[in-house]
C-alpha cells in the first residue's frame, strides 16, 4: 500500500485516538511497570485482545492471516505511537516467533489450527529451546520424543521457558534421531495443549523476586504424531529460520533507550546532588549520560545500516551479533546509572507496588520503584538468547574466516 | 591498628567460623529473611553470649574493649556466609554513634543493653536529599520548654525495622552562626516507623518525626558536634562494609570457580575458555584490591592524616569491585545466576546493597579528591 | 547528504584506489616523511590534475561543486593508506574557511590557485588557551589606518610548515558589545612560521603574530561571523577526520587478524586464543560503531537539527574508537608494533594525534551535552 | 646493622647532601627526560660510576661485593631522596640481574671476574632472553650453542634486548640441547665481549624515533666454554631464580605513581580548561584523576602486603602477576592522562629537545615535552616481560588449579 504523508497524518491520529480509548489504566500502568523484555502477563495480553479486535493486532503479518497490511512507514508510526503511550509491547513468543514459523513450514491444516489463535491473543505460546544442560549450545539438547504408534512420547526437561506457567500452548525442539551430526536429529513440535499427562511447569523466581521463567518437564507425555513443524530431523532448519526472522523483524533497541535516557535525563532534573544542586548540574553525571546518549547514537546507527542490508549478506550475521553485544551492554549501563541516580530507594522491595492491578502506592519516589528490578532482571540480556561470549566467538569466526 | 590483643581476636574468630559453620546454612537464611523480625533472635542472642555484640565497647559498657578494626575479621565471615543479622547497623552505627557521643549517660545505660543483645539502636542519619552526605539535611530539632521538638523524615534506615531506638540527626538552630547538627536519641515507639524488606534480604524503614518533643537527656551531642560523630561512624561503617564485601566476593568467586569447573558446554568445562578464565582473573584482582586496601586502611587508622581521604577512597573501591564481582558471578553462571534458588544472586544482590549505601562511588570520588 | 552525483563519486574514488595503489607504499612515504617539505609535491600536483583539490568547491572556483561529504570516502582511503599529503588542512581547513567566509574577492582570487595545486592556505585558530574551543583565544586584531594590527599566538598549526597563506581567528573590539571573532588572511611570509614535524609524520607550526599589519582586504569574515565559520569549517573536519580514522582503523584490524593467524606462540597461531579473538571483535565493533555513526552523520547533514550535537559526538567516538583499536592493534602485535620500521605503530600514532586535534573526548561530550 | 630514628635522620641528611653535589645538571636532566623503564644511558652510568666511588651504587648487594650494609629502613630512604632529586634510576641488567645471578651460581672465577665491573659501572650488560619467535614462550627459544673442543658456536639471534648497542657484555639464553623437556636444554651464557667475530647488534627505533631495545644476531660465534654460568643445561634454573630475585627486589611502583600524578595534579592547577577556568577545576578532570589515585592507593595496599609475604609462599606468585597487571595498566593510563591534558602541543615530534646534553630547548611547554613518548614507549609496559595475558593465564592457572 502506498502512503503519502498526509494519510500518514491522518493514520498517526487514528493511531492516537485508539490509544487514548483503548489503553485503559490498568494497560498503561502494566507498560509502566515492565522490569524486563516481557511486559506483565495479564495486561498484555488483554491489550493484544483488545488490538485484535481494531485488526491491529499482528502488525507484521501479511493480511492473509490477519496482517493490517501497513507499509513499513505505518508500523514504524504504530511503535512510536505505542512508545508514546507507554502501552506494552506484546509478547514475541507467538506473533513474532511461532506463527511466522508456522506460515513457512507448516501445512494448510496447521495453519488454520493455530494462526487465528495467535493473531487474536486467545492462545499463548512458550517456547521450549534452552535445557538445563544445553545453555548457548543448542546441538547439544537431549529432550527426546520417541515414535510409539500414531503419537510421540516426550522425555526430559526444558528450562528459561517464559511464561509458561501462563501458557497454553508450547513450540520446542526436541532430539529424534540420534544420527548424523547433532543439529541433525532435531524436530520443531507444535504442542496443542499443556495439560496433557506428564507434563509439568515449574515457575522459577527471579533475582527480582517474580516468576518470570519456568522449567517444564516432560515425564512419557504423548503428543499426537501431526504436532512436528516441517519435516521430522528437519527441526533445525525451522529454528534457524525462526532466529533470522526474527533478527530482521526486531524493533529498534536505540529509540527504546532514547526514551529511556530522556525519563533518566529529566529525572536528574528533579534529584539533588546531595550539596545543594540538582544532579543534571554535575559535570561528571553530565559526562556519564552524555557517554550512554553517544552510544545509543551508535547504535542507532548501526540499526539503520543493518535495516538497509540485505538478508543474508555476509556481514549480516556479524551486524546481528555486534547489535546484540552493544545494545544489551547499553542496556545494561542505563539500568546501572538509573540505579544509582536513584540511590539507596531503590532498595526497597516492593512486590506488591510492583503487581499491577494491586493497588499498592511504591514506598519512596514513584520513579525509583522499577530501577532495580529492571537493573536485576537485565543482568540476563547478555545471558540469553546467544550470551554476548557467544556472540563475540561468531564475530570472531567470521572475522578470522 | 587492632585494640584487642591477637589471642583474643583469634580466639573470636575461632568462635565466629564455628558458629556459621554450624549455624549459617543458606536455605535456612531464606526461611529467617522470610518471616518477621526477618533475622534469627536466637542468633542475636547467642552473638551477645560469645562476646561479638560488646566487641568495640569499652568494658565499663560490658564490652572487650576492642576498636572497630577489631571488627573487620568477623565483618569478613558475615559477608562470605551472607548473615542477616543486623550487626552493622546495631554494633557498627547505633552503637558506636552513642560510644562517641557527649552523653555519657545515654552511653552508661543503653550501651550494655546493647551488648547484652536487648536494646538494638541504629542511626538514622539519610534523608531523600542526601545522596551519601549526612551534613545535607532538613530534619529539624529546635528548643522547646525543657527539651526539643524533632520534625523531619528519614529514609534507607537500614535496620530501621527491627530497631529498639534510633539515633537521629538533626539540625539545631541555636547558634547565630547558622544551623549545627546535633544528634538525638529516640525510642522507636516515640515516632513512625514504617519498615520494608529490602532486596538484599535486610530490612530497613523510613521514619516520620512529626514534632516529636524529647526531654534534653536524649540530646547526645552538644556544640554541633554531630556533625563530627556522624562523619566518624560512617567512616568506620565503610570499613566494616568493605570487610562484608570481601568476604562476599571470596565466596562469589569461590562459586564461580567451582560452576565453571563443573559445568559443560560444546563438550568441554566452561572453565577451559580463555575469555572466562580472564574474567575470573579480573574478578581476582578486584576483590583483592579491595581486600589489600583495606588492611591497609585498617593498618594506618589511628595515625592515618585523613579518615575522609581513606574511608572515601575505600568506598570507591568497594563500589567498583563489589560491581565488578556481582555482575560477573552472575554473568559466568549463566542463567541459574539470574534465580532466586542459588545463593550467587543474593550475593550479588548485598554487594549492590554495599554499593548503593552511604554513597555511591561518584560521591566519595568526590570526597577523596577534596581530602587529597 | 552528498551533492556530487554517484557516477562522479565512483569515478573519483576509483581514481583514489587506483592512484594509492600505484603509488602509496609504505617505505617510500617514510622517505617522503623524513625530508622537506614532508610530503610528496609530485602527488599534490596529482591531487590536483585528479580534480580531488576541487571537490567540495564550486564550480566558479574551478572546483566541482561538491560539499564536505563528498570528501568522506576519499578521506577514508588517505586513512587506510595513511595519507601525509595535507588534504585536511588546505582543502577540508584553510580552503573550506576562505570559501565559507564573506569575502568574495579573496575565495575568487585563492581558492583557483588552491584548486589547481599553487596555493596551500591552512587554518590557524589553535591557542594554547584553547583546549578545543575556537572561541576561547587571545589574538587579537585592532583597527588602525587603512587596516588591522593583529597580535598573538598561534599553535599547532596543522599543516603550517608548508603553507603559502594563513586563515587567521582573532578577536575584534569594533562594537560595544564585546570582542568578536573575525578570520583574516594572511600570507606565509608576513609572519613567525616556527616549522616542526609531528609524531605521525605530518608537519605542524606556531605562528607568532608580533604587530602584523594587513589592509581591509584581508580581513575574511564581518559582523562577528568569523565564530561561526570556525566552528562549521572545525565540524566539516571532524567527519574529515573521522573517515580518515575509519580508513586507519580498517587497515589496521586487517593487519591484526593477519598477524595473529601467522604469529605463533605455544605451538598454535595466537590467532587461536579466545582473549585475542574477542579483542579484535571489540576492535571491529570499535571501528564499526565510528563507520556507522559517521555515515549516519553524513547523510543527515544538511537536515541535522544540531551540527554542534553531532559532530561533537562523533568527535568523542573517533577519540574512544581509535584510542581502542591503536592501543589493541600494538598490544596484539606485541614488540614488534613497537617498533618505528613496522606500519602499524604509525597507524596507532596517526589514531593517536586524530583524537588530540580540534578537542578531546572530554571536550567534545560536555559540548555534546550543551546540544542535546 | 641496626638503626634507630636519630641514625635513619643523619643518613638521609648524608644521601641528600651527596645528591646535591654530586648529581650534577646533566645526570638531572637526564632523570627529567626518562620517557620509558630505561633512563639515557651515558648520564645514567656517569651516575653509576658516581654512585660507585661513594660505596652507593649496589644498594642491595651484601658487603662482600661491594654492598653499603644498608638496613631495609635505609634503602627506603636512599630510595626516596633519589626520586626527590630526580636522578635516573640505575640500569637493573648488572645490579638487580646478572650480578645476583651471579652470586648465587658463579664460580669463584666468575664472580671475582664480572662483579666489580658492575657494581662500579664499568661494566654494562645486555640481556638476551627473547627471540624474533619466542615472544612470551622462553620454552620455545632456537639461538643454539654447540660445543666444538674448547669452546661454544652460537647460531640465532635475540632480540629487544635493550642497550645492547651501549653493552659491552651480555648475558643470555641459549639451547645447548633439545633432549628432555623444551626448557630443560637451556644453559645460561656469560658473553665476556661483544666485539667477537660474527656477533651484530642492530639498534632497532621505536614509535618514539629513538633507539633503545637491539635485534642481535650471532653468526657462529665462539665463546669459551667457561661461559655457562651453572651447569650447562641448567639455565632455566638459573633463569628462575634471577626472575624470582627481580620481582622481590623491584622498587615501589605505587611511589613512583605518585610522584607522577603529584606532578599531574600540580600541572591542571596551570593549564586552562577552555573556557576560562583551569583544569584542576573541572569535576570530570577531578573524577578521572581520583580514580587513578585510587588505583595508585590499591596497588600501593598490595605491594605492602607482597612485601610482607613470605618468598615461595603459594599466593607470592600469583600477587607478582596480580602487580605486573595492574601497575602496567594504571601506568598506562596516567600517561594517558597526561598526554590528553598536555593536549595538541604534545604532537611534536622533538628528538633533539628530548635529546639529554644537546641543549635544545623544548618547542611549546617544557612540561609538554616527554609526555607524547612516555605514552607511546609505556604501551609495551604490558607487552614485556610476560605480557599482561601471559600474567592473567599464570593467575587463572592457579585459581583453577
Amino acid at each position: 500500500m502506498e502512503t503519502n504523508s498526509v494519510d500518514l497524518q491522518v493514520f498517526r491520529q487514528e493511531v492516537r485516538a485508539f490509544m487514548e480509548q483503548e489503553a485503559d489504566e490498568s494497560i498503561r500502568e502494566a507498560g509502566r511497570k515492565m522490569t524486563s523484555f516481557f511486559p506483565p502477563f495479564d495486561q498484555c495480553m488483554r491489550w493484544h485482545r483488545k488490538l485484535h479486535a481494531r485488526g491491529w493486532s499482528a502488525a507484521s503479518w501479511p493480511e492473509q492471516y490477519g496482517g493490517p497490511g501497513w507499509s513499513r512507514e505505518q508500523k514504524r508510526i504504530f511503535e512510536e505511537e505505542c512508545r508514546v503511550a507507554g502501552v506494552p509491547r506484546l509478547l514475541p513468543q507467538g506473533l513474532g516467533m511461532v506463527g511466522p514459523a508456522i506460515m513457512k513450514f507448516g501445512t494448510d491444516e496447521q495453519k488454520s489450527r493455530f494462526l487465528p489463535g495467535i493473531a487474536s491473543g486467545e492462545d499463548f505460546w512458550a517456547q521450549g529451546y534452552s535445557e538445563p544442560n544445553a545453555g548457548s549450545d543448542l546441538a547439544s539438547l537431549a529432550c527426546r520424543a520417541e515414535r510409539h504408534g500414531d503419537h510421540y512420547v516426550i522425555n526430559g526437561s526444558k528450562t528459561w521457558t517464559t511464561y509458561a506457567h501462563h501458557a497454553n500452548r508450547m513450540f520446542l525442539l526436541v532430539r529424534t534421531s540420534n544420527e548424523g551430526k547433532p543439529q541433525q536429529g532435531i524436530s520443531f513440535f507444535l504442542i496443542d495443549r499443556l495439560d496433557r499427562p506428564g507434563l509439568e511447569i515449574r515457575p522459577i523466581i527471579g533475582l527480582d523476586g517474580f516468576p518470570e521463567q519456568c522449567d517444564v518437564f516432560f515425564d512419557n507425555v504423548e503428543v499426537p504424531l501431526d504436532c512436528c513443524l516441517g519435516e521430522e530431523n528437519q527441526g533445525w532448519t525451522v529454528a534457524k529460520y525462526l532466529l533470522e526472522h526474527e533478527r530482521g523483524g526486531s524493533a529498534s533497541f536505540a529509540a527504546q533507550f532514547d526514551m529511556e535516557l530522556n525519563r533518566i535525563r529529566e529525572r536528574a532534573a528533579e534529584l539533588g546532588d546531595g550539596f545543594g544542586g540538582v544532579l543534571s548540574d554535575d559535570p561528571v553525571f553530565r559526562q556519564r549520560f552524555t557517554r550512554l546518549y553517544l552510544e545509543v547514537a551508535a547504535l542507532d546507527a548501526t540499526e539503520s545500516r543493518f535495516a538497509a542490508m540485505e538478508k543474508g549478506s555476509p556481514e549480516s550475521g556479524p551486524m546481528s551479533s555486534m547489535i546484540k553485544i552493544t545494545a544489551m551492554e547499553t542496556l545494561q549501563r542505563i539500568t546501572e546509572l538509573a540505579v544509582e541516580m536513584e540511590g539507596s530507594p531503590t532498595l526497597t522491595l516492593q512486590l506488591a507496588a510492583l503487581t499491577v492491578g494491586a493497588g499498592v502506592a511504591p514506598e519512596g519516589p514513584e520513579q525509583a520503584l522499577t530501577v532495580m528490578p529492571k537493573y536485576l532482571n537485565n543482568r540476563a540480556a547478555t545471558i540469553f538468547g546467544g550470551s554476548n561470549e557467544i556472540q563475540r566467538n561468531i564475530i570472531a569466526k567470521m572475522l578470522l574466516g | 591498628m587492632a585494640f584487642l590483643n591477637d589471642d583474643t581476636r583469634v580466639m573470636l574468630e575461632d568462635s565466629v567460623d564455628k558458629f556459621l559453620n554450624a549455624h549459617y546454612d543458606f536455605h535456612q537464611r531464606r526461611t529467617w529473611v522470610e518471616k518477621a523480625p526477618g533475622y534469627n533472635r536466637e542468633h542475636w542472642q547467642r552473638f551477645a553470649e560469645l562476646g561479638w555484640l560488646g566487641l568495640p565497647f569499652a568494658e565499663r559498657h560490658g564490652g572487650l574493649g576492642g576498636d572497630i578494626t577489631d571488627t573487620l575479621g568477623l565483618m569478613r565471615r558475615f559477608g562470605a556466609a551472607l548473615v542477616v543479622e543486623p550487626y552493622l547497623s546495631v554494633v557498627g552505627l547505633g552503637g558506636q554513634a552513642i560510644a562517641q557521643a557527649d552523653n555519657q549517660d545515654a552511653a552508661d545505660s543503653l550501651l550494655p543493653e546493647l551488648v547484652a543483645g536487648q536494646a538494638m539502636p541504629v542511626l538514622a542519619w539519610e534523608e531523600s536529599i542526601s545522596r551519601g552526605n549526612p551534613e545535607h539535611l532538613a530534619a529539624s530539632a529546635r528548643r522547646i520548654d525543657g527539651g526539643w521538638r524533632l520534625e523531619g523524615e528519614k529514609v534507607a534506615v537500614i535496620g530501621g525495622d527491627l530497631a529498639t531506638h534510633f539515633v537521629v540527626s538533626a539540625q539545631t538552630f541555636e547558634d547565630d552562626a547558622g544551623p549545627v547538627v546535633e544528634l538525638f536519641l529516640l525510642q522507636a515507639d516515640e515516632l513512625e516507623v514504617a519498615g520494608f524488606p529490602t532486596m538484599d534480604g535486610h530490612r530497613g524503614a523510613r521514619l516520620t518525626l512529626a514534632a516529636v518533643d524529647v526531654d534534653e537527656a536524649r540530646r547526645l551531642t552538644r556544640d554541633g558536634h554531630g556533625a563530627g560523630v556522624l562523619r566518624q561512624v560512617l567512616e568506620q561503617g565503610i570499613m566494616m562494609m568493605a570487610a562484608e564485601g570481601v568476604g562476599a566476593m571470596q565466596t562469589l568467586l569461590r562459586r564461580t570457580l567451582d560452576y565453571t569447573r563443573t559445568r559443560r558446554q560444546f563438550g568441554v568445562p566452561i572453565a577451559s575458555f580463555q575469555v572466562l578464565q580472564h574474567r575470573m582473573v579480573d574478578m581476582y584482582i578486584a576483590m583483592k584490591n579491595l581486600e589489600h586496601l583495606l588492611e591497609a586502611t585498617a593498618n594506618r587508622w589511628d595515625q592515618s592524616p585523613s579518615h575522609a581521604r581513606d574511608s572515601a577512597l575505600l568506598k570507591a573501591q568497594l563500589c567498583q569491585s563489589g560491581r565488578y564481582v556481582g555482575q560477573q558471578a552472575v554473568q559466568l553462571h549463566g542463567g541459574i545466576g539470574m534465580t532466586d534458588e542459588l545463593d550467587v544472586g543474593h550475593y550479588f544482590k548485598r554487594l549492590t546493597a554495599l554499593g548503593l549505601l552511604f554513597g555511591d562511588e561518584n560521591y566519595h570520588l568526590k570526597r577523596a579528591w577534596a581530602a587529597l
